[in-house]
């Protein structure tokens, strides 16, 4: 469509939905209108604002690859107005769509590195976008590990996908839950991201680290990285501020000098350490 | 021209007026198609703001009805609606919001006819009074205004 | 959005008749959010229902609007079936197609309309149905019964005989109440104590029975089914115990001109008493605040004589607390003191008494024995005059209501004076004769025609002495208004009843409503007589309003009946239309500010506080909760809440919103 | 004037207090509330006509909470939302220390809110003359002029939330306008959001304000929303009898009389 | 772009006044009423008022109204039907009376809503807006512009500025393409430029701070208790970033009316606690001393940092409207 009205959102239908975990679910959409869909194209890092006309935006990521054509996902949890309307909606329901922006991982400058993914709870899909990415280019990189925590085994999310890349042989993945969030039958890790992370101790050598998660998880996981040895500006992250417009502005999801719209959602160490505590 | 027909909303107790408004059907008098229910289970539970809302969303009219006084099925629920609506018709009056245009009655389980009354009446009354045009300008004004 | 199911029914001819449903039913199918639409004969009937059950499972259906009569009639059916299917019952709602609509008008287009309008009403709530469960709270099969007074004696004993633990507390060192000071009891002149002393016997010996006297509730928290009442035993100052009720104690105490109460005055008694002869438990008390020990420091006469050594000064009170399931108040009524007359002269001759105080003169146990002799010298009266409404039915000085018993006990104390003063002359002052009830009517009779008692109809302006005699003057309007006066004896009042001092205060112990003269309300006055507006407490007798004895035995055992239903259950089940106050994330926690409006204008008393702690346990703010065992669902603090922080389940802000919404716009 | 600042210096002195919130100078000549910390910065306090803003306001803020134990200076409008306050379980006698002003401006100090009743017993909350009649002025237009005169008024706010900011008694941490499930008042500032906006704020301070003037002394754009509430008090007055907060009273709205008299409902 | 110089004769002004007007152009001028002197749509010449030092609101709303519809939609059971709430067809606004702060704060705005993502509803309005300011002869103790790059007498975004001399009549200065378009389809009314000076006609604006300097030292001043300290009494409204020329934050709200309904763009504040609130509860700006901060490095760092222009043109609007008396000056020169 390409309205020059940059408010007017992408009509997108919801060809499959997932319940994931409790209050999360997956949407696959597909534009309803097909130049649109050809003429559509992402990097993984984006985000973008989903609606219900009549009820409102929310942000979240892209979370499928952008290696995977056609369709986009995402993942949300069910907590405000928006977020309630969207989760009501069934498959077949045609949502609104603005995007995609803001910044991107620098995926193409980690050829030939090592990956660490660490994530903590509904902060996997950011990352599962860029996981997948790498994947579709597996023989780009060395060595891939996942670390993915929740508080519950009942709140990890794609939980198909954790078996899929448990059972390939070049990826490692460790999956932890809180303390007293394991079930009987549970085989993995039981602790918090942080401490299974440096039990886990991947080699910073040639290593860039890609952390997702709480605000809390991410305070505790940077000293670890840091023992570990990366510097950095080895390390990125996505912010999650509040967000309205999507392409700066609004004026609300500043940090210090940054808008993360554009000049994010994706941080490295380096930058994030510049930034004030404002996120 | 088609005679107007006002959009009248019915705010009702469970308790009395609803099973009034049964009782009125169970005797089948008649009354205008005009007036719609809408079932709460006390008149203590009608928020001032849904009236407001009922105007906005294009209402011509609007009767709130429910228990007499000392008859409400949760003793004093209607005790304090009326104090609501004495201090909201204050309110309303002063800004110029039509209050005739709000009726307000006690209807009990067993005053069947009384309902189709106040219906008819309040139709009529509403009819009388015409659209409720000044509202709608208010209510509308986005719709013409906001990006011209 | 949504899978919702629109079922239109056509009621036989009872809503096709004048509304299009097929029509209603392509309308509702066109609605977004509704999966599945379609119309049918009778809904209600078991094909219709299946119709909803097999829909619900066919199209995972998740909510479901039946079109058909009023959700009075048959929402309980349409929800059942739901639940049948593995639908919440909760997420079915009725559009009222036939009472609201097709039995009110005519058949035309509009009818039409106004039947889609009202469906898609619903269907539009319905989206915003939560699933809900009843309500299950459990039952404490032990009853607390406030006053051993006839009421409380025959609650306590009928639902000690249904099998239940009862708890009975009196304020006074005996239960008995009122009753135990009547002499004989109208319409049948029956002894009063020998007709009460047996059960009052029964009471004290009844193994379901807990009696606590000279105790008081103290407070009470909870609500039905699991109340905790604690109870102040006052310092008896024995021990009960080691005392066998030998009443050497009595006898010997050097303190003996105590007016006792039980003889309303007419009589004494000593400061380590028993109220009556015949006091359930008949073991003393020691009135603290006459006892010379007590005032003075010196004296422990009793203690000297006990031979048991059951005498205890040091006791203090106790305080006692129960877990019950439901409370019967049987707190009795009193009478008006009369000096508020002062043209009555009550309080200044000595020979103007309270219908009470006749009583006690004519008690065979009273201070005279039975006979009738004026207080000032202990003649027999000649002339006596009976005055009723003596605060009654009188809206400028006393109460504006009727007292209810005073026409009959008036007609019998004229009676009984008859009988033991044969040549005596008695009269009555009265307004009307309310003599409605069992043989009542041909008792007053029976005292004009056969004891000739003369009843003038009027009232009394003044009574005065004069060399030694009570002027009573009057009008008979019987006579063109006339002016009456009398030369009498003695002057009986038949005063007022009125609720119990202290009763206000109780209410509000309790939170139960009373009214302005502090008679405890009862929860609905023609449907729920002996229930209160607070479950789980019921009225037996005269703390409601004045009653006579039949009626507060009937009343009594009602209250015992509702007692014993509730305790039939292990536990309680309730609609869940309660309300809820919202949680939301920290720091807030809840939208809630703590401005507790909601609980003064919750008719329940349902709400209370409820703190928020930190993880560290630090409390940082109290907000309301709402007891959903106490909670009724009216909803009255919903829209009094300003910050929307209280919604009501079943009718929620969003759904109230939608309704309106939807009923206005397509 | 010196009472007050020697009273001040003493309760930051002892650390009784750890603020004074009262009236300084302001930019060009407005007053406005500082916030002392230090005994020596007391000597800013003033106190005169010009001091209207309602203090008690910032009793309620959590910044202002987070600096320890207020004391407060209070002319009897501050007062009279103080004791409100308390009737709304927002203040406990232990939470502040009250340096009452009396319109003659002489310090004069309460120990408790039932001291507070027993002053403001001799300062009943009066409408003015003059706004009776403007008010009886509105009321007297036909209906439609009315509105049409309120919707002009109202037409200039934009929703800055001043008036609600100003106000003590608009205390909840989220408004009902910042609630949208559902979405009572529109977030938009047009004609149709701004008459419920202020529809919804009269009846939320019905029977509750005491008639400060703070949110319109507040909006800046000058509409005259104490007229709302002005009239409201009047119509309780008119209907259940003279206002005033009262400690263990309940608030006008939240009881009733089984004898409330109206005329509308049949 | 050369500036032209022009004289008007004071009885001129009416002439152009309503010239404009028959040229079916809206114009907006400054009205006063008992206790607001507001940017109101005018149809006469007369109920334009000269006696103000600047409006209480700003002249933003023309361009960026206060409510704005981004489109509307209509939806049925299978489809979402979106129209575009176009700002193609806005007549041609003529913002009379602006001063020069006024006209100045369109340059940050339009900043703003271009970059990336230009914003054709803003610019299509945008471009339909003449500015005719009139200079400053008078200012009062919350005037700075001289303090943030401009002057009473600043010709920066006006398309024509009139300067009102001794004799009563203006020298205008056309400054822009609108401008010499204007003057070109009303050549009666300009008259050659006056030999008066501009200067001696203008307010005398004290200068209390240096922009470039205070940006130097705001840039290490993220954590400082001046923030809270100067934000104390401040009650969390958002009137400043209301009437302030330059703030444009907004919120995007749905309006919604059975199955049809519009997207808004409606004013936000920084100063709102719910502003930048998580729906998770946790909040990245937790008291009203971040907010003042975030409102102060804004307009003094960030914006000039990023576009070159500070976000701040010194009208004082913010500090005249405070309810608690809150002076940006008096913060800004604290630092």
């Amino acid at each position: 469509m390409n309205n020059p009205n940059i408010y007017i959102p992408y009509l997108m239908r919801i060809e499959k939905i997932t319940q994931e975990a409790p209050g999360v679910k997956t949407f696959r959409l597909k534009f309803e209108n097909k130049q649109e869909a050809e003429e559509f194209e992402f990097k993984a890092g984006q985000f973008g604002e989903y609606s219900i006309v009549g009820v409102g935006e929310s942000t979240f990521c892209i979370a499928s690859s952008p290696t995977r054509k056609g369709y986009i996902e995402c993942t949300f949890r069910q907590v405000g107005r928006v977020t309630s309307a969207l989760a009501s909606a069934e498959e077949g329901d045609v949502i609104g769509f603005r995007g995609p922006y803001g910044n991107t991982f620098p995926i193409d400058e980690w050829k030939g590195k090592n990956l660490v993914f660490i994530a903590g709870g509904i902060a996997l899909p950011p990352m599962r976008c860029v996981i997948w990415n790498a994947l579709d280019l597996r023989e780009n990189f060395e060595d891939i590990t996942i670390v993915y925590g929740a508080r519950t085994v009942a709140d990890l999310v794609y939980k198909h996908e954790l078996e899929e890349w448990g059972n390939r042989p070049d990826i490692k993945l460790v999956t932890t839950v809180d303390p007293g969030g394991e079930t009987p039958d549970w085989k993995g890790e039981i602790g918090f991201v942080p401490s299974v992370l440096e039990k886990v101790a991947p080699s910073a050598e040639n290593t860039i680290a890609i952390v997702c998660g709480p605000p809390i998880m991410i305070k505790f996981t940077f000293p670890v990285l840091e023992k570990l040895g990366f510097a950095d500006h080895n390390i990125y992250t996505t912010l999650e501020n509040r967000m309205k417009c999507g392409f700066g502005k609004c004026g609300r999801c500043n940090v210090g000098e940054k808008y993360v719209c554009i000049d994010g959602p994706v941080f490295s160490g380096e930058e994030l350490k510049l930034l004030p505590a404002e996120y | 021209m088609t005679e107007f027909e006002p959009k009248i909303v019915a705010f009702v107790c469970n308790w009395c007026t609803y099973a009034g408004a049964d009782l009125t059907g169970t005797s089948r008098i008649k009354y205008a198609q005009n007036v719609k229910i809408i079932r709460f289970p006390c008149t203590g539970r009608i928020d001032f703001m849904l009236l407001l809302k009922a105007f906005g969303e294009g209402a011509d009219g609007i009767i709130v009805s429910g228990c007499h006084p000392n008859d409400c099925h949760y003793t004093s629920g209607n005790f304090h609606a009326r104090r609501r609506w004495i201090m909201f018709r204050g309110l309303l009056d002063l800004l110029g919001i039509d209050v005739r245009r709000i009726q307000y009655s006690w209807v009990s389980a067993a005053e069947g006819a009384k309902w189709a009354d106040v219906v008819n009446t309040t139709v009529t009354a509403i009819r009388e009074l015409g659209p409720y045009t000044d509202y709608a300008k208010v209510a509308n004004y986005l719709e013409k205004e906001a990006n011209v | 959005m949504s899978k919702i199911g629109v079922f239109i029914c056509h009621c036989g001819e009872n809503i096709s008749a004048t509304v299009n449903c097929g029509k209603v039913a392509e309308v509702a199918g066109k609605l977004e959010g509704v999966a599945y639409s379609t119309d049918y004969k009778y809904m209600c009937s078991d094909p219709g229902q299946t119709i909803i059950k097999q829909m619900i499972k066919e199209k995972g259906l998740d909510g479901v609007v039946v079109a058909a009569c009023s959700p009075r009639m048959h929402e309980p059916t349409f929800r059942k079936a739901c639940s049948e299917a593995g639908l919440n019952p909760y997420l079915c709602e009725m559009a009222n197609l036939r009472e609201h609509c097709s039995w009110v008008h005519d058949k035309s287009d509009a009818t039409t309309q106004k039947a889609i309008d009202i469906v898609r009403t619903l269907v539009e709530k319905v989206k915003h149905n939560k699933p809900l469960s009843t309500i299950k709270v459990p039952v404490t099969k032990k009853a607390l019964v406030i006053g051993g007074g006839i009421a409380g004696i025959q609650a306590s004993l009928d639902i000690a005989n249904a099998g239940h633990q009862v708890v009975l507390v009196e304020k006074e060192p005996s239960i008995g109440g009122h009753m135990s000071q009547l002499s004989e009891t109208f319409p049948t002149l029956d002894c009063s104590q020998c007709i009460l002393t047996p059960r009052m016997v029964e009471v004290a010996q009844h193994p379901n029975i807990t009696l606590m006297t000279y105790a008081e509730l103290e407070k009470l928290d909870g609500f039905i089914g699991n109340f905790k009442a604690t109870i102040r035993k006052k310092a008896k100052s024995i021990d009960e115990k080691l005392c066998t009720g030998c009443g050497l104690c009595t006898t010997k105490c050097p303190t003996k001109k105590i007016p006792s109460e039980f003889n309303e005055g007419l009589g004494f008694r000593t400061a380590i008493y028993v109220p009556f002869p015949q006091a359930v438990p008949n073991k003393p008390v020691i009135d603290k605040l006459n006892c010379q020990y007590y005032l003075k420091g010196k004296c422990k006469v009793c203690e000297k004589v006990c031979p048991t050594g059951a005498i205890r000064f040091d006791q203090e009170d106790e305080l006692v607390e129960l877990e019950v399931g439901a409370v019967v108040v049987a707190t009795g009524f009193n009478i008006m003191t009369t000096s508020e007359f002062p043209e009555y002269g009550y309080g200044k001759y000595p020979d103007v008494i309270t219908g009470l105080q006749f009583e006690r003169l004519a008690s065979a146990s009273g201070p005279t024995l039975g006979e009738i002799r004026r207080p000032s010298d202990g003649k027999i009266p000649e002339k006596i005059v009976f005055i009723a409404c003596a605060g009654s039915r009188d809206p400028a000085k006393g109460k504006p209501y009727c007292s209810k018993i005073c026409c009959m006990y008036t007609a019998k104390h004229a009676m009984l004076y008859q009988h033991k003063v044969h040549h005596g002359e008695s009269y009555v002052f009265y307004m009307d004769i309310r003599a409605a009830g069992k043989n009542y009517d041909e008792f007053t009779r029976r005292a004009i025609v056969e004891d000739k008692v003369n009843y003038l109809r009027g009232r009394v302006s003044k009574v005065y002495e004069e060399n030694g005699k009570l002027i009573v003057k009057g009008v008979d309007t019987l006579l063109n208004a006339k002016p009456v006066e009398i030369e009498v004896d003695m002057v009986v009042l038949a005063s007022a009843g009125v609720a119990n001092p202290g009763s206000e205060e109780l209410a509000q112990k309790m939170h139960i409503s009373y009214d302005a003269y502090n008679f405890f309300s009862e929860a609905h006055p023609k449907l729920k007589p002996v229930e209160t507006n607070t479950a789980g407490i019921y009225l037996a007798g005269a703390c409601q309003a004045p009653k006579d004895i039949p009626e507060t035995v009937a009343a009594a055992s009602g209250a015992a009946a509702k007692v014993a239903i509730l305790f039939s259950q292990n536990e309680l089940s309730r609609e869940p239309v309660v309300a809820v106050v919202n949680r939301s994330a920290p720091p807030l926690y809840s939208t809630c500010v703590g401005c507790f409006m909601c609980a003064t204008a919750c008719p329940y008393s349902a709400i209370g506080e409820e703190e928020i702690k930190d993880r560290k346990g630090n409390v940082i703010k109290k907000v309301a909760k709402v007891n959903p065992g106490l909670c009724q669902g009216c909803g009255t603090c919903v829209a009094f809440c300003r910050s929307k922080s209280i919604d009501l389940d079943g009718y929620t802000n969003e759904q109230m919103y939608s309704e309106v919404m939807a009923l206005l716009n397509e | 004037m010196n009472e007050l600042i020697q009273k001040a210096k003493s309760l930051l002195e002892s650390d009784t207090v750890q603020v004074v919130i009262g009236y300084g100078k302001g930019s060009a000549d407005k007053t406005r509330a500082i916030f002392l910390t230090k005994p020596e910065d007391c000597d800013q306090l003033l106190f005169d006509s010009r001091c209207v803003q309602n203090l008690a306001v910032y009793l309620t803020k959590h910044e202002i909470k987070h600096l320890g134990k207020p004391a407060i200076v209070a002319p009897i409008p501050v007062l009279r939302s103080i004791l409100q306050l308390a009737v709304e379980n927002q203040l406990k006698e232990s939470d502040l220390v009250i340096l009452g002003v009396s319109p003659e401006s002489k310090l004069i100090e309460f120990d408790s809110f039932g001291a507070i009743e027993l002053f403001l017993n001799a300062y009943k909350i009066q409408i003015d003359e003059k706004y009776k009649a403007t008010i009886d002025k509105i009321k007297a237009m036909p209906v439609s002029e009315r509105f049409a005169f309120w919707i002009k008024e109202l037409e200039p706010c934009f929703k800055c939330y001043a008036c609600r900011a100003a106000c003590p008694l608009c205390y909840c941490p989220k408004c009902t306008v910042e609630n949208n499930q559902p979405q009572w008042i529109p977030a938009a500032s047009h004609l149709l959001g701004n008459l419920e906006w202020h529809v919804m704020r009269a009846m939320h301070l019905a029977g509750r304000c005491t008639d400060c003037e703070a949110c319109y002394n507040a909006c800046p754009m000058g509409i005259p929303i104490h007229l709302l509430t002005k009239s409201m008090l009047q119509d309780v007055e008119e209907h259940f009898g003279p206002y005033g907060p009262s400690v263990g009273k309940r608030n006008t709205l939240s009881s009733f009389n089984p004898d409330d008299k109206e005329s509308f409902i049949r | 772009m050369q500036i032209d110089n022009y004289l008007i004769r004071q009885t001129s002004l009416e002439k152009l006044f309503n010239n404009l007007i028959g040229n079916g152009k809206t114009v907006f001028a400054p009205q006063a009423s008992e206790k607001r002197i507001l940017f109101e749509k005018v149809k006469a010449f007369s109920e334009i008022t000269d006696n103000y030092l600047v409006t209480t609101n700003a002249a933003k709303s023309v361009v960026f109204p206060r409510t704005e519809k981004l489109f509307s939609y209509k939806k049925t059971k299978e489809t979402t039907e979106i129209t575009d709430a176009s700002t193609e067809a806005v007549p041609e606004v003529v913002l009379w009376g602006t001063r020069p702060c006024d006209a100045a704060a369109f340059i940050p705005l339009t900043d703003t809503f271009n970059g990336d993502y230009p914003d054709i509803l803003y610019n299509n309005r945008r471009g339909k807006v003449y500015l005719l300011s009139f200079s400053c002869a008078t200012c009062d103790e919350y005037c700075f512009c001289t303090s943030v790059n401009g002057s009473p007498g600043n010709t920066a975004g006006s398309d024509i500025l009139f300067t009102k001399l001794s004799t009563g009549d203006y020298l205008a200065e056309v400054i822009t393409e609108k401008g010499k378009k204007l003057v070109a389809e009303n050549q009666t009314l300009f008259e050659a430029a006056p030999e008066e000076e501009k200067e001696p006609n203008l307010a005398k604006v004290k200068t209390y701070f240096n922009q470039d300097e205070i940006q130097a030292k705001l840039q290490n001043l993220f954590e400082n208790p001046v923030w809270d300290e100067k934000s104390r009494a401040c009650l969390g409204c958002g009137s400043c970033a209301f009437v302030c020329p330059v703030c444009s934050c907004f919120d995007i709200q749905d309006e919604k009316h059975g199955s049809k309904g519009t997207r808004l763009r409606c004013w936000d504040s920084c100063g709102f606690s719910l502003f930048t609130l998580h729906t998770s509860g946790h909040n990245p700006r937790e008291t009203q001393g971040a907010r003042w901060r975030q409102r102060i490095l804004h307009k003094f760092l960030y914006m000039p940092d990023k576009s070159k222009v500070a976000g701040c043109v010194g009208c004082g609007r913010c500090s005249r409207v405070c309810p608690a008396d809150i002076n940006i000056l008096e913060t800004v020169t604290s630092i």
